[in-house]
């Protein structure tokens, strides 16, 4: 019983941030049909500006964190520029640009930064809260916190403001979108600066709890995409439940099968693929006539 | 009279008319639409009529920068819009229904028509325009909270249509508007054209339903394998038999 | 093949062979690393470039031979050589079920889950005790063969050569086969495919086992040439390289993917001292390709050729011949007495539109049948419903004498049913004479492109034949090498008919064949239509151009708002009040007198 | 759609013709008797140059190489053991070279990928090198070792996997303890110093948690000690909740860590956070920066073994920090240590052999005694030089040796 909520805990921790590098993902897709597989060496960017804003500059962590945030934005406004002639385009070119982007990300940062990674403190120190035996860290808890804001206010700007219902009528049927005066263009470049914004941040809040190393974002962005696809390609509270099952799933795959765990985890999130292609909250057309 | 005010003047860009000449739509190496040369007067209503692939609603993708490519001029008063992007069309004063609705199926009715105002400031004089297209459509307004999608097919042309009016444009594009709906739903958006005529919007039409376009428009013209073969009033050409072989093969 | 290219060949090897004389031994081991890739790329090439399936799992097919040739000679002793027939048979049977996934999802949903499994194999790899875990097995002992040993890279060379040049042979006969034709076809456009009779899952399934074959081909090799199998052999990273390989060379060429995975890996081993600054290149020259050049270095060279042709062959336009009757050569065939299509209390709902309303209508033989009605008045429903693109409802649905409800498209097609779509849908990448081939019908004798290759080319060349003289009978011969693409509408929509008629349908189901025509090109189609019918074949077309439905249909059905409104001759069509309402409203309809102009 | 050169095959064919022409014209051997005589073909390629460079050349450098992942996941460790290296062979150079002559070194990138592992091989024997410094992850080095056998080029590896020196490869040396010495002489710690009869085991499963989990079980064994838990994670894990929880419950006196520094260090700090409290243990990893860097304050307390515990051990250990700190800029470990004590020994087989390479620099090097910073090199006939480890304790961020 221990082991198995303590599990979860794991499990959820890291499912939170995997959910927001997922939810990145969904909106890039929803709002431009790209697949984004850079999208994890955009996190890896994200943490490095920030952990060397911590390191290096010494500056405060929320102002590392909101610095590296928005200068990962700008960053992402460029990259959209770049893989602009991509959208739309098949899954192939999507994905050899996109990972041809990302390679160039990593070579870029052995080139700035170095082989060797960057470590960052935990920045508060505050006691872990035992119950009954079942020790959940507060940075922890501020990491589920932090995903579930931002999944909210993700789907209230979406949902409730004049540029988010844009995004969305953009997303939804790009022609009408503009025949409404709205700039499809700019909306697709917000979209990306957003989801870009949203890597940094996961990669700011995950870096205590990994190193910040070139190719620390391959694994994290491996594991988010499948995230995104179980909880439904470009569903927003898709992404959140997907990033959560994504985490759990192999929490509890690599403690059941240990070393098999990731076999586990990825025969199980196939089966479930393929079962329902859709995802939880997924698209509802796959092949249209 | 009416729920529809004309725009204000403060906000209405000059009211002015539409001009079309030797228009030519091109899909790869098929050409659609060959020298079409027409205009839409202020205040007027033209349509566009002829057989399914005819070049119609190429036209009125043209307009909108929706086409491969597109050669001839397309000015409305002074803004040329050969030289501008979609978005921008509008920006110049039109409203555009396009072919098959093309509402947001994922927003709400109300979300739908706050998108058409999206150049404006969704202040006080957006919610008073929202609530001039509820007198004027009461159904959308008993329907504004659902999903856009999930409504029938004659509520989503009046959304569509609902949503072009809420710019305040000063000419407003329909393509198609009575398609697939049942005879009364085609009477009603007749009477909502009509009435929208009374405002001095100018409309330009594009429509199979012959009975809706003669009693809407001033002006029609037959469109042939993308080349312009007949124009008219609409009382002449309502008893033209060239309108009828057109329409009926006979 | 003719015999220039049996000579290009032939230089080709002999220039490979005596250039290879003449470099080191690093030289010849990069060499004979290229080629093993060039082989799995040409597999992959085949899954995702020709048949358009995504497969990020040939790398971890590729292990899946490696280890098996491993074992196999490590832990069993087995001979090399004996050990090929049973890598590649696990690795087509890995291709198999990889393929299962495809028949459910397509695009970016097969994309992550055949990453997934490439995932799982090589995590499995690394745990397995049988396979050596993470450390792998080393000691693979390099093949033999009628007492030559391929210990040396420059041995192991020509091996290599011999295998990759076999299997681009075979790729090619395979791309270019009645076979690669579905296909490509179905990579084009799965809806038509089905709807000329491909049966697509298959097509799917066979596209990974192509690929699998020569992975698992690719994989033995690998084992013999390096002696070390692990699992961070097979990893995903150098599936990605791979797929960059692919790319960089022309995924939709087989030789272009071949010369894409040897010019990478050259290139790599040249700039092995750069590697920072060579990642960041390659990095971007992925992008570059994307963007400026989709089709690779081999839809580069293509377009080039191309283009000089053109220029070499300006001021030759082809003319079309008009349409001169050559159907109506055929010897006329009676048509098939009573009802061809009967459908009662059929309804079709999409959402809360009734798209089809209790429809029940019998279409007769020997006629042509108009469907007339105005937009959205459920035709095109039912043309989808009548060709299994849909499900209906309710109702039943006979054609040709069999209950067609439930009955997959390519099935229907099967039974003599054939279609064109409102907006034409050709194989966009296949030539006119291909589009027309890939129509022709034949028993499901697919394998035998696989086991006895000559009688699937002895097969192809009779279709081909065929094909030329329906293109023949149609006016069509001299486009028969261009792209649909290339030609002006109306002549596509007359290659559409050519496609329908390849597969000897009973019926022809044509949706707006008229649309986008010009007057002459109408005339014309009525033309076709009549010979169509004369010879044997039952026509039904959905059409708005009312005078060519007057003129050209024996019957006229009409539909409105999803239910029928009236069946009959056209001369009383249009002139029941209910039709004329509908067209030209009630106005119209109540003054009647116009009407009775004809 | 791409059938290119079906009908250019005439074009084609003239192409073809001329680059035959300009491989003959450009290529001296090419003009030769083809490759295809018995006597060349059944003479490995490699041999043939390693005799070459072995004995015509004696005059001109004496190149060596260094085969590591400069790239990809692997690179921080390659781009370590290149700084030990250039500093010895640089001194070497500087002080006359080997009878006059200048050693010189070449690095060629594996990306850490056995494939690529074998083409720079194959790149090292064509290239006239005469050994090879490398590579720091065991599966390429048992990737690249039958290759190197082939020609006859020695090879110091820094990989620790006991399946090296299971090769019994009289050309491959390994300038380290294998993962039984660095294991028996901690379980010898945990079990018979300190007393401890429960112990718990968390390792990964690629090459080196494996060599690691399977070194340690078989020394816990041999002292009668069967651990209480043995929880096996993957290399890509970040998160450890589950195997730690499950070995919280067994309460155990001792954990044993089989993993590279960062996930060693992601785990101390998950282990910590989970409140547990056993005395962590485990092999070099837990002495090396980053580990040190991941687990931050949690480090302190851990024992770590390894040959080198640290920069200020003596006064070979500070100055041979000092040189890398000018030279580099870096704060040297364990990594650039080996590599720099496997530099020294093949520079001191090079004056014996008055640097001639082949079997004659196997044998010198096997030969060869050496006090180094890592230990004193003795070479058995698995070709591995030091056995012993020595045991360190974090604290305050520091290695500091064990009493």
């Amino acid at each position: 019983m221990e082991v198995f909520v303590q599990t979860v805990v794991g499990g959820l921790t890291f499912g939170a941030i995997y959910a927001l590098v997922a939810l990145g993902f969904s909106l890039i897709y929803r709002t431009m049909a790209l697949v984004n597989f850079a999208h994890g060496d955009v996190l890896m960017l994200g943490a490095y500006l920030g952990s060397t804003m911590i390191l290096s500059f010494r500056l405060p962590v929320a102002v590392a964190m909101v610095a590296s945030t928005l200068l990962t934005a700008a960053v992402g406004i460029g990259i959209e520029r770049i893989l602009r002639p991509l959208e739309n385009k098949d899954l192939d070119l999507m994905l050899i640009g996109t990972l041809g982007f990302g390679i160039v990300l990593q070579s870029g940062a052995i080139i700035v930064w170095g082989t060797a990674g960057q470590a960052v403190r935990i920045p508060f120190g505050a006691a872990p809260i035992d119950i009954a035996g079942i020790i959940v860290q507060p940075y922890d808890l501020m990491i589920l916190v932090a995903a579930a804001a931002i999944g909210t206010a993700l789907y209230l700007f979406l949902g409730r403001t004049k540029l988010g219902l844009a995004m969305q009528a953009s997303a939804m049927d790009f022609q009408a979108a503009s025949a409404m005066g709205i700039d499809v263009g700019r909306m697709n470049a917000i979209a990306f600066a957003i989801g870009s914004a949203l890597a940094a941040i996961a990669g700011n809040l995950a870096a205590p709890l990994l190193y910040v190393e070139p190719t620390v974002g391959v694994s994290l962005g491996i594991r988010a995409f499948a995230a995104a696809m179980l909880g439904g390609f470009g569903s927003i509270p898709g992404a959140i439940v997907g990033g959560l099952a994504i985490g759990l799933l192999d929490s509890f795959a690599t403690g059941m099968f240990q070393g098999y765990g990731e076999v586990v985890t990825f025969v199980t999130f196939a089966l479930l693929i393929s079962l329902r292609p859709t995802g939880i909250f997924g698209e509802h057309t796959i092949s249209r006539v | 009279m009416s729920a529809l005010t004309m725009p204000t003047t403060r906000e209405a860009p000059t009211a002015s008319s539409l001009v079309v000449e030797q228009l030519s739509v091109f899909y790869g190496g098929v050409q659609a639409v060959r020298d079409v040369s027409f205009s839409v007067p202020q205040g007027g209503a033209v349509a566009i009529i002829g057989a399914n692939g005819a070049g119609k609603s190429s036209i009125l993708k043209a307009m909108f920068d929706l086409v491969p490519r597109r050669t001839g001029r397309i000015a409305y008063g002074s803004t040329d819009l050969m030289r501008a992007k979609s978005h921008e069309v509008v920006w110049a004063g039109i409203g555009y229904v396009p072919e098959g609705r093309r509402i947001f199926a994922g927003l709400t009715v109300e979300q739908n028509l706050l998108l058409g105002a999206y150049r404006k400031r969704w202040d006080a004089h957006v919610r008073a325009r929202l609530a001039e297209i509820y007198e004027l459509f009461p159904k959308l307004e008993t329907r504004r909270g659902r999903l856009a999608g999930g409504l029938s097919g004659g509520e989503q042309q009046m959304l569509a249509i609902g949503r072009a009016l809420m710019s305040q444009p000063t000419l407003v594009v329909l393509d198609e508007p009575s398609m697939g709906l049942a005879p009364v739903l085609v009477d009603e958006v007749a009477d909502v054209l009509s009435r929208l005529r009374t405002t001095g919007v100018s409309l330009l039409l594009v429509e199979q339903n012959a009975e809706l376009t003669f009693a809407v428009a001033d002006t029609c013209i037959v469109l042939e394998n993308g080349r312009a073969v007949l124009a008219g009033s609409s009382g002449e050409l309502q008893s033209d038999p060239e309108v009828r072989r057109v329409y009926l093969g006979l | 093949m003719n015999l220039q290219r049996w000579l290009l060949w032939l230089v080709v090897v002999a220039v490979a062979v005596a250039g290879s004389g003449a470099l080191d031994g690093y030289a010849v081991h990069t060499l004979d690393v290229a080629l093993i890739f060039a082989i799995l790329a040409v597999g992959l090439s085949l899954t995702q470039g020709v048949a358009g399936q995504i497969n990020l799992a040939q790398v971890a097919v590729f292990g899946i031979s490696g280890y098996t040739t491993a074992v196999l000679t490590t832990t069993f002793h087995w001979d090399f050589w004996a050990t090929l027939p049973v890598s590649v048979l696990l690795a087509l049977a890995a291709g198999l079920l990889l393929g299962l996934p495809a028949l459910r999802m397509q695009s970016h949903y097969l994309g992550i889950v055949t990453l997934g499994l490439a995932i799982a194999f090589s995590s499995f790899a690394a745990n397995a005790p049988l396979l050596g875990g993470a450390a792998g097995i080393s000691n693979i002992p390099s093949p033999g063969l009628l007492g030559i040993s391929f210990n040396t890279d420059h041995q192991y060379f020509y091996l290599l050569l011999g295998a990759l040049v076999l299997g681009l042979l075979y790729a090619d006969f395979i791309r270019g086969s009645g076979l690669g034709l579905r296909l490509r076809a179905m990579r084009d456009d799965h809806v038509a495919a089905a709807a000329i009779g491909i049966h697509v899952a298959a097509m799917r399934v066979a596209a990974f086992a192509f690929g699998a074959l020569f992975a698992g081909l690719a994989g033995n090799l690998y084992a013999g040439l390096i002696g070390y199998v692990s699992p961070d052999t097979f990893s995903i990273f150098v599936m990605f390289e791979l797929l960059a390989m692919m790319m960089i060379g022309g995924r939709q060429s087989i030789y272009g993917s071949a010369a894409g995975a040897i010019l990478v890996i050259v290139a790599q081993s040249l700039l092995i001292n750069f590697q920072n600054y060579a990642q960041l290149g390659y990095g971007v020259l992925q992008v570059a390709v994307v963007v400026a050049a989709p089709m690779g270095l081999a839809g580069l060279a293509y377009r080039t050729w191309r283009l000089a042709r053109t220029r070499h062959a300006s001021g030759t336009t082809v003319q079309i011949a008009p349409y001169a009757g050559r159907l109506a050569q055929a010897d006329p065939v009676a048509a098939i007495d009573g009802t061809v299509i009967g459908v009662t209390g059929l309804s079709k709902r999409f959402g809360a539109l009734r798209a089809l309303d209790d429809v029940t209508l019998d279409i007769h033989g020997g006629v042509i049948q108009g469907i007339v009605g105005p937009n959205g008045s459920g035709k095109t429903t039912l043309f989808n419903v009548l060709t299994g693109l849909y499900r209906a409802d309710g109702g039943t649905v006979t054609v040709l004498g069999v209950n067609v409800l439930r009955r997959r498209p390519d099935q229907l097609s099967q039974i003599g049913v054939a279609r064109t779509f409102q907006n034409v849908r050709l194989f966009r990448s296949l030539s006119v004479l291909e589009n027309t081939q890939v129509g022709i019908r034949r028993s499901g004798r697919l394998w035998e492109y696989a086991v006895a290759p000559w009688r699937g080319a002895a097969r192809d060349r009779e279709a081909r034949r065929k094909a030329l003289e329906i293109l023949d009978g149609l006016g069509l011969s001299a486009v028969a090498k261009q792209l649909p693409g290339e030609l002006p509408y109306g002549l596509q929509r007359r290659v559409e008919i050519a496609r329908a008629l390849a597969g000897e349908p009973r019926l022809l189901l044509l949706d707006e064949p008229a649309a986008g025509l010009n007057g002459d090109e109408v005339r014309e189609l009525g033309d076709i239509l009549r010979d169509v019918r004369r010879v044997g074949v039952n026509v039904v077309l959905i059409e708005h151009n009312m005078s060519l439905v007057m003129s050209l249909c024996d019957r006229v059905a009409v539909l409105n708002f999803g239910q029928l409104l009236i069946e009959s001759e056209p001369a009383i069509v249009s002139h029941d009040p209910a039709v004329v309402e509908a067209y030209l409203g009630r106005r119209a309809a109540v003054a009647g007198a116009p009407v009775t102009v004809g | 759609m791409l059938d290119i050169g079906k009908r250019a095959g005439t074009r084609y064919v003239l192409v073809a013709g001329s680059i035959i022409a300009l491989v003959a014209a450009c290529s001296p051997t090419a003009t030769n008797p083809p490759a295809g005589s018995a006597a060349a073909t059944s003479a490995p390629a490699g041999s043939a140059g390693a005799t070459a460079s072995a004995g015509a050349s004696s005059s001109g450098p004496i190149k060596i190489a260094i085969i590591d992942a400069q790239s990809g996941q692997l690179s921080s460790l390659g781009a370590d053991e290149v700084q030990g290296v250039t500093l010895a062979v640089n001194a070497a150079n500087a002080a006359g070279g080997i009878d006059g002559r200048q050693i010189q070194l070449q690095t060629f990138d594996d990306k850490g990928d056995p494939t690529t592992s074998t083409n720079v091989a194959q790149a090292v024997v064509s290239g006239g090198y005469i050994f090879v410094f490398g590579p720091a992850e065991s599966t390429d080095t048992i990737a690249v070792a039958p290759i190197l056998n082939k020609a006859q080029i020695p090879l110091i590896t820094s990989g620790q996997s006991d399946a090296i020196a299971n090769l019994h490869d009289p050309f491959v040396f390994l300038n380290t303890p294998t993962s039984s010495a660095f294991d028996s002489t901690l379980a010898t710690y945990a079990v018979t110093t300190k007393g401890y009869k429960s112990i718990a085991m968390i390792s990964n499963n690629d090459s080196y948690g494996k060599s690691e989990h399977d070194a340690f079980l078989t020394a816990l064994k041999a002292l009668g000690v069967t651990p209480v838990a043995d929880q096996v994670v993957t290399p890509d894990q970040k998160d450890f909740s589950s195997a730690l929880t499950s070995i919280r419950q067994t309460n155990p006196q001792a954990l044993f860590i089989g993993a590279e520094e960062v996930e060693s260090g992601l785990i101390v700090n998950q282990a910590k956070s989970l409140g547990l409290t056993a005395q962590i243990i485990g092999g070099a990893p837990i002495l090396a920066v980053p580990f040190l860097q991941t687990a931050g304050p949690n480090a302190d307390g851990c024992i770590g073994t390894s040959p080198y515990i640290g920069n200020n051990v003596n006064d070979q250990t500070k100055a041979f920090a000092a040189a890398i700190q000018k030279a580099y800029g870096a704060t040297p470990d364990l990594h650039q240590a080996k590599a720099y004590d496997g530099a020294q020994i093949v520079i001191l087989a090079l004056k014996q052999t008055h640097g001639q390479g082949g079997k004659a620099l196997a044998d010198a090097i096997r030969a060869t005694k050496y006090n180094g910073l890592v230990g004193s090199f003795s070479f058995d006939a698995d070709g591995v030089g030091v056995h012993q480890t020595q045991l360190a304790v974090i604290q305050n961020g520091q290695a500091v040796p064990l009493q």
